[in-house]
């Protein structure tokens, strides 16, 4: 399986996150995400079942709204998104996240563009996998600098979702509301958990010897390369072109 | 009812709450220079729900006292570069928000309610540092179940852009229906189009169902690609090479404007 | 997503809330005697905002426990007599709201709130009989400024007639957004339409603008002339002489059941 | 001036209360109040000036919403409706209105329709015009069954709207609200004070000898019966055919 692309992991990884969802809404510019519910929908019609629906924010193909920008908002509060990506400038071990910027804020050193509907989405969407490829200390850090969403809310706060998953370039975390915090749950090929700890400012617990993250078979990574490829890239052209790139150069 | 883009400018007045639309939804980027030229300042700005290219411009052009937004940013150009500046040397007050935040808001004014309940938020620094914002005990529950309350949005003027007006001042907005919620809460609504038709557009059982009435309409300005460098939904795409070409200048005062300065307010 | 009248009237179970629309949004008249057939009771009606012919033969055929509306009558034809009968009776419980009322607990329930804030009302005898209904004083206001909360109304089924959908369940409403509303409130929501077409109605951003999407869609029914002897907007007018006919045989239980009896459920 | 309807009388008094309104909402199925207004907008028109804008709930061609039915109640909230009217099955001297029925509530002995949107309207549209033709006891009562909308309320309560006044068949009565209550302003011709005490249920201040209701001039009459009338029977045809037939029978 050497061949398998580490985004092609990364894809495979959120079809599996997703299964069971029946409507996935995926953010304008998050091209793997779109990918991974894609996937999910194919395999479920290779299975003669149902696949998710997927709102893709901004997509004029993928837009099912016609109530403007507050639609997405509406339908999540009535409970008919089952499921949503959130990445961050920050993310902390108590699954806080931080949308704004670094330092005092208001007059933050760096600032980001925004919260976006992260304060309410984290609240209201059962399933929401946080997503950031870049897996560095200066990502994911002990405390974040501004709460954008609160990963758990104390008890009493009306909350019907939160993130169940940590999905970055180097491995899986689960999290644990109980807890809280996360847990590690698989390595990406190429990666170890020593990498791993020391890319990551938050404790997370972990087994002695975390397993890797499960490949696709052939035929999952058959569907993928070819119709997933192929719808991904009436949304998102030059990310499919990408990655059509760097398939030829493995198989070369 | 049928104005220009210049003579609705001349109505903005300084320190009043501007509302603008989220650069997918149909910006009036033909109205940014006849803004910035006419000077009113202290503007407080409402982005719905996030602001772009043209929060930026007015941000750099000194104009701008507060900004009510969810984010701002140039898309995959990147941040906006003179609201980052603005943000780090203090020079507007932030409002941070969270998108359905302002639709509540707007909703609220809408409406004509004082404000609006809205779930989440509870335990986010945006809570923390908005003090317009009031969490009160549900009242219809049995206790212990906070909630927050936005209060109403009444923007004193909005403006946007869009396909179409008719001769009367109805305005069509298909299904970007934000900009509707805008008008509704607004004083004063600026709208610049594409073209004017004549048929009436509430006439047509097909066309009515996608039309802001007159009722809310101060004027109309026909400003054809008035949207550009962003796209205009059903009409044509972003001009992403002169987004990124805004961005990269725009990473200095100087820069900006040089910029803005420029007389290509259209596209060649 | 393809159904016929009688296969979503099964749906329908007792004790269940159904939104209805006022008599000139699309009332689905093809789905009244397919309900009554089925004969699922103890209905609470939600009349959004107020009721007619449609409630008054529900109610008529004894499938009504409470009636939450602004009004029920029979328009030009006088009062709806079962509707009538049932309270002096008291054989149905009333929730009597004001129209912005039942708007704002659909509303509430489209926002995901537990309630929507409204003017108004504070000294009817409406509000001193709702219990449901929460006086608060403004927690936005420096005290003293009463204000009533109306908690949200989430219907289990929605039920509209309405001139197309397409294939993939995209319903065409026009600019009765009050439909949507209802469906976005609602858990399941029957649609019987004049016409199924052919095209995508999401595809066109002209017929979009009208539309409810599927997502909100339980099951669409092909049922011409399908709000008669109401008129359906854009496609035939009220048969006014039907609606006085029936007026005048419900003003008694037996006239009421002779009338429905009659074969003829559709216009000749 | 005998050949001056008593209807007509009507609908030029109302144009005189709608005078400076922007924006006046008619019911659906009231025929006097809308030619009430769109005489006022035909006389504004003939001055050269700009008359208001007329929303005839129902009405296909004088609907200038799109957003359902809850738009007039939404643009009332606005501030952008100045005027409207109401009737009542019981209307008593403090301006409260009775849309509900008569007897004890639930279970009422006459039950009308219901309120509509008179709880809300009343206190939001400045100029609200209380309009009933039927002037008896039974309607004009002393104090009503049931309170769909009270005319007045206590200090504190956000009320932007409310009574100016009350037209009926026999006269036009101005209300008071510091009183609160209603005063006789004017007396239809072929009335007079003794007969409207007579059948009127409630108290109301009156002049020793109570002025005429102002008749319209001849170019108002004028108007009226060409221009108005042709509006009308555009939305209510029957009215604008028996209006005519009556004005035809005074003619023969």
């Amino acid at each position: 399986m050497a061949d398998v692309l580490p985004r092609e992991v990364l894809i495979c990884t959120i079809a599996r996150l997703l299964d069971g969802v029946r409507h996935v809404a995926v953010g304008a510019s998050s091209p793997i995400p779109a990918a991974g519910a894609m996937l999910l929908r194919a395999m479920k019609e290779a299975d003669g079942t149902v696949g998710p629906r997927i709102s893709i924010l901004g997509s004029v193909e993928h837009n099912f709204f016609t109530n403007g920008s507050a639609e997405l908002f509406d339908c999540a509060g009535q409970g008919r998104i089952d499921a949503f990506f959130l990445g961050g400038g920050q993310i902390d071990g108590l699954g806080n996240v931080n949308l704004v910027g670094t330092g005092d804020y208001p007059r933050s050193s760096v600032r980001w563009p925004g919260s976006f509907g992260s304060a309410y989405l984290y609240f209201v969407v059962p399933r929401v996998i946080l997503f950031r490829e870049e897996h560095t200390p200066r990502v994911f850090v002990e405390k974040v600098d501004f709460i954008s969403a609160p990963g758990v809310s104390p008890e009493g706060v009306f909350r019907s979702g939160g993130p169940v998953a940590l999905l970055t370039g180097k491995g899986l975390f689960r999290f644990d509301k109980t807890r809280p915090g996360f847990e590690l749950e698989s390595v990406h090929p190429g990666h170890d958990l020593a990498e791993i700890k020391q890319a990551t400012g938050f404790q997370f617990a972990h087994d002695a010897e975390p397993r890797q993250t499960q490949l696709p078979d052939r035929p999952t990574l058959d569907l993928l390369r070819g119709r997933v490829f192929d719808e991904l890239a009436e949304t998102y052209p030059e990310f499919a072109a990408q990655m059509r790139r760097e398939l030829g150069a493995v198989d070369a | 009812m049928l104005s220009e883009p210049r003579a609705m400018a001349k109505h903005i007045e300084p320190g009043m709450r501007v509302a603008l639309p989220v650069d997918y939804a149909g910006v009036s980027m033909a109205m940014t220079r006849p803004i910035i030229e006419h000077g009113a300042g202290d503007l407080d700005l409402v982005c719905v729900p996030t602001g772009g290219l043209q929060v930026d411009q007015l941000i750099g052009a000194g104009l701008v006292r507060t900004v009510e937004t969810s984010a701002v940013s140039l898309g995959e150009a990147g941040g906006a570069p003179r609201f980052n500046a603005a943000v780090k040397e203090g020079a507007v007050r932030l409002k941070d928000a969270t998108c359905p935040a302002i639709h509540a808001g707007l909703v609220a004014a809408q409406k004509g309610s004082p404000f609006m309940p809205l779930r989440g938020l509870i335990g986010t620094d945006l809570l923390r540092h908005r003090d317009d914002w009031r969490v009160i005990d549900n009242p219809l529950a049995d206790g212990g179940d906070p909630i927050v309350l936005i209060p109403a949005i009444k923007p004193d003027v909005t403006i946007f852009h869009v396909p179409m007006a008719d001769r009367f001042g109805n305005v069509w907005i298909g299904r970007r229906r934000e900009l509707a919620a805008m008008a509704y809460a607004s004083h004063t609504v600026f709208v610049t189009v594409e073209r004017i038709v004549e048929e009436n557009l509430l006439a047509d059982e097909m066309s009515a169902a996608g039309v802001l009435p007159a009722l809310y309409v101060t004027a109309v300005a026909r400003a054809p690609k008035g949207a550009w460098p962003y796209g205009l939904w059903g009409e044509y795409p972003a001009d992403s090479a002169e987004i990124a070409r805004y961005a990269k200048a725009a990473r200095t005062a100087d820069g900006f404007s040089a910029y803005m300065a420029q007389a290509q307010m259209e596209p060649a």
